[in-house]
């Protein structure tokens, strides 16, 4: 539906460099980065708002760059939510019907109406300003829906919101786009919300693309160590593939072997990502199980991590896992103590280096 | 929304000795009006009559109002400039910035000569507007133009200032929501910098009214205030002028008064951030 | 360290018309600038005859001199007083920053009359000062006292606006490191705001050698360039003004050209947001 | 160490009301409340920087409020890192000790050391607009350390980190804190932050301190349920404790019976608090346990936050049960599906309502 094909753009000290993207219809389409990854910039081309310095923005297939921003039907939320100040929340929501040249009393019912459906119609006559955070969000995000746009784009649209709000928000996001099928482009550099909310995710680090997957592909096969990092995947090796028995390989990293589902050939260097959560402890008289990769080791280090524990576990490499706060006192994890360490194979998710020099 | 927090702060020796320090100005401009006021004020009738003096109010009313002429023209070709100078780049911009500039620069009576060759009799532009019956020697346009020469920086340079504080995310909505350039212009940018343009008005209007050695080289009749005060000390000696001065203060802060009232009804939402 | 972002627009029908309107007053200023460099280029004799005429060049250094020793003053006295207004709320501030305002808002003539009634021989001040062999009256010291009260509102505004962009933070934190208030100033506030400084000087200074009004009540004598152009103006006529006149123009550019030139090398950290 | 007794301070539209807490020597102590709450104010009222309108703070039982802030040896580090933009890296760490008169040569040593401790002497000549937030946060802290601080006020330091340097931050205040022994006051909004360093937690909302306890307390035991939403308590119900059993009660919420721990007349209006990792889910056909509580229900949503699935079931009551992916996975927790609760008297922490109108 969205296209971006080698889209460049300079804003002063900041730039776009050669971004190429597909958003399908009725996607949930996430653009997550880094702060300052001009990840705001990619959804001011897609509204119009800039125009790229060369490669072209098509919507349904037709090249927008001669479009000026009012004639395209996609609305953006901003972060700061951008309500109009001297505007009652009522004008604020009927501004762009008005600019459609609705008639007044159809502006009326659809504006009472989608006041309704956000739960903010004791609102309707207040200005902004008075209003808090989580108030200001709804209001945005009517304003941004009564005009009944193609796309939606929202940009960091949690982050000013405090904890409690937050959630009612992603939950009012997920019905937005499951029950109504809207397309959705929303920019963060939150990988919860990523989690939480996206079909389909865009890594962008320093006005780059660096991979562009489903939420899946993105969080358990980053296609380099970069994004692995970026995703919060707690164990990232090194290692070199030593046999390759049809689909499954075997890796060496620094000395310890670890087997991993794959098709490289022997001598490939690979990163193998592993999730710290696919990651299970036992005690060191624990049931053997079909886990293929069993290792030793000593816990080095324990921490809540909100509503899990971290155990790092020195293995001769580092391994990090995470545990319910429950397993971990009844296993008492703490410093010291010898454990083993048992993922899957298929819990392994390899990636050759080679194919981070070709993203750079 | 943040609000600029109050900074009431207990008074350090630091504080206290810049405070000594630069009230040496305040103390100058204080003992300039008081020096005045009391003078005056000891021959309360000499005011009276001074103030009642028609060739007085006609020149007071003169140079308001022709002030007030020069703003309206201000309003109308200076706020379009002030907003492309806000919300644009291009090659070249440092350059009409300084031209913008220039008037503040140049000494006034520079200033003077540069409007009064341009619209003299014999002017490039004087010549044939002469022909149609619009006539700046000596006259009533030649007020209005150099001051609208004059004062027109202070007023680009406020309005500039009130939409760039406009955030260029509320335009940007504005169009997403299917208004043009034009109609955010309309409705989010000029009421979101009432304050600012009102303001900037007040600035231009009193460096206009102000105005002395551009307006007496083009037009030293009719005399406006300033020409008046200039022609009494000359002549009359300093007790004539400095009545009409003190006249003219009196004038002037009742005016600005109304005025800064006025504005604080307007532009409430200047103030968000 | 957030960059402002270039602007560089496709231009859209907006845009274009209010560039054209907005036009009309750059317009202005070019065709004042552009009929008297015409006609004086046509006799280039005559400009270097004036431009070394001893009277204009004694006038313009005088002019010069007496606008950089007021800054001299304002650097002292007005910095100090920038730092409270922007650091400080206290009751009455409002009224304080109206009596720093005030020789902006007063018509140029007033201005004159309050400071010579001030400084003049018999005035409150004069005499006292004319007793210690300090005479205003036809004097370079009057000079300086005219331009400074004149230009004191440009300098303590800029400065002031320079201080508030120095972030709260950085001069908290130096506190917390054990800096005093005054340490803190001196090491954080005056180097982040050095190009404000700067700029608030070349401000003010050019806007005290273009006084003419309230220069000529308290000091006709020594010819300031503006007294020269008009004294030229009513004595000469308009060849023998307009000449001087384009002269101080290119003197003008010249010294702006350096001080801005200048500017760039000083507070390279004043950008920070 | 530091108390605040009773202090209230207004700034603009801000306040304060009458905030009294106490800081020991070597705390950890976390100020966690929603932004905008006016966490900054407390920490500046106790660098100094603000005279409260009413109340002392009182640092080793001296009233401090004559002492101005260049004489309290408290370290602030604010939110934006405030590094002085002209100076090198080198002179803004050095900058404290200049003002204490240090000798050159003494200063010299003192900045290379904490600059290697902190792994930034490659940095020592850069200027902070240069250096991503990552190395900024570091100087900054470089800078408050080399003064060798009393105590260490730290403005919601994480909040403009990328995930990666963030978990590496939190390491490096962990082991200042508990290697060096360093009191730290640390404000921000995010209760992940408070789970992974805190000791001690004063939750202030809406300028008022509504609870002050361990970290502990503050999550497992909300004074008001105001404060167990903001800590993220996933399970709150209200109701009325119909049995006493020396130290079991029997709660009835919405006709549901909950068995929790505590002892309040028959007839008290209680807030019953259960986390959702606290909770346990099981196939209709599982094996009995030790829990008390076991109720029936049907699941109404299932999704991820993070690393970890919420499951929602209702049980008459609304029940939110964190579990692993994995276990999510295993068991094919959908929607629809009917499954058993079970959670222990001791996961409920009940706490009587008339305490909200006690702190209200």
């Amino acid at each position: 539906m969205i296209e971006f094909d080698n889209v460049s753009l300079t804003l002063g000290s900041f730039s776009l460099k050669n971004i190429s993207l597909t958003i399908n219809e009725g996607d949930y389409y996430f653009v997550l980065g880094p702060s300052g990854a001009g990840k705001t910039v990619i959804l001011e081309a897609i509204a119009g708002l800039h125009r790229p310095d060369s490669g072209s923005v098509l919507v349904r297939g037709e090249d927008l760059c001669n479009k000026p921003p009012e004639k395209r039907k996609i609305s953006l939320v901003y972060q700061d939510y951008s309500l109009f100040p001297h505007m009652t929340v009522f004008d604020n929501v009927a501004f762009g019907l008005k600019m459609q040249k609705c008639p007044k009393s159809e502006i009326r019912m659809k504006v009472d109406d989608i006041l309704d459906r956000f739960n903010i119609s004791h609102l309707r006559d207040r200005h902004p300003l008075t209003m808090s955070g989580g108030e200001q969000q709804r209001v945005a995000l009517a304003r941004s829906l009564v005009v009944n746009p193609k796309i939606l784009l929202l940009d960091e649209p949690l982050s000013a919101l405090d904890p409690l709000t937050h959630e009612k928000f992603i939950r009012d996001l997920r019905s937005l786009h499951k029950e109504q099928g809207l397309t959705i482009v929303h920019v963060s550099h939150s990988r919860q919300e990523a989690l939480s909310l996206a079909n389909n995710v865009a890594v962008i680090i320093d006005g780059r693309l660096v991979q562009e997957d489903t939420v899946e592909g993105v969080f358990n096969r980053p296609s380099t160590e970069e994004v692995g990092r970026f995703v919060g995947i707690e164990n990232i090796f090194r290692g070199r593939v030593n046999r390759n028995d049809d689909s499954l390989i075997n890796v060496d990293v620094c000395g310890v072997n670890i087997s991993a589902v794959g098709n490289y050939p022997d001598g490939t260097e690979v990163n193998l990502f592993i999730r710290g959560e696919d990651i299970m402890l036992f005690q060191t008289d624990g049931a053997v199980t079909s886990a293929r990769n069993t290792l030793e080791g000593e816990i080095t280090d324990s921490f809540h991590v909100g509503a899990v524990v971290r155990v790092n576990v020195d293995c001769g490499i580092p391994v990090s896992v995470l545990v319910t706060r429950q397993s971990s006192e009844e296993m008492n994890l703490i410093r010291g103590k010898k454990v083993i360490v048992r993922f899957k194979a298929t819990a392994v998710h390899a990636v050759p280096v080679n194919m981070d020099a070709a993203e750079i | 929304m943040v609000k600029k927090a109050k900074k009431y702060i207990f008074p350090d020796r630091c504080l206290i000795s810049f405070s000594l320090v630069g009230g040496l100005i305040i103390a100058l401009t204080v003992l300039a009006l008081m020096n005045m006021a009391v003078k005056e004020l000891s021959d309360i009738p000499h005011i009276l009559k001074v103030a009642s003096d028609a060739k007085v109010i006609d020149s007071i009313v003169l140079t308001m109002g022709a002030g007030f002429n020069a703003i309206l023209i201000l309003l109308l070709i200076g706020t379009p400039l002030a907003y492309v100078l806000a919300r644009t780049d291009f090659p070249g911009k440092g350059i009409v910035e300084s031209l913008v500039d220039l008037p503040v620069m140049l000494p006034h009576t520079v200033a003077g000569i540069l409007v009064y060759i341009l619209f003299m009799s014999r002017g490039l532009l004087g010549a044939p507007l002469e022909e149609i019956g619009l006539s700046f020697e000596d006259a009533y346009p030649g007020i209005v133009v150099a001051m609208l020469f004059v004062s027109s920086p202070y007023y680009i340079n406020s309005v500039r200032a009130g939409f760039e504080k406009v955030p260029l995310h509320l335009e940007n909505v504005a169009r997403t929501l299917g208004a043009t350039r034009f109609q955010a212009f309309i409705r989010i940018v000029l009421p979101l910098s009432a304050r600012h343009i009102f303001n900037g008005s007040i600035l231009a209007w009193g460096r206009a009214i102000g105005e002395f050695a551009a307006v007496i080289m083009i037009a030293y009749y009719p005399m406006v205030i300033s020409t008046l005060i200039y022609y009494r000390f000359t002549t009359g000696g300093i007790k004539e002028s400095s009545t009409v001065a003190f006249v003219m203060i009196i004038a002037c802060l009742g005016a600005f008064f109304v005025l800064r009232y006025v504005s604080r009804f307007l532009g409430r939402y200047d103030d968000r951030v």
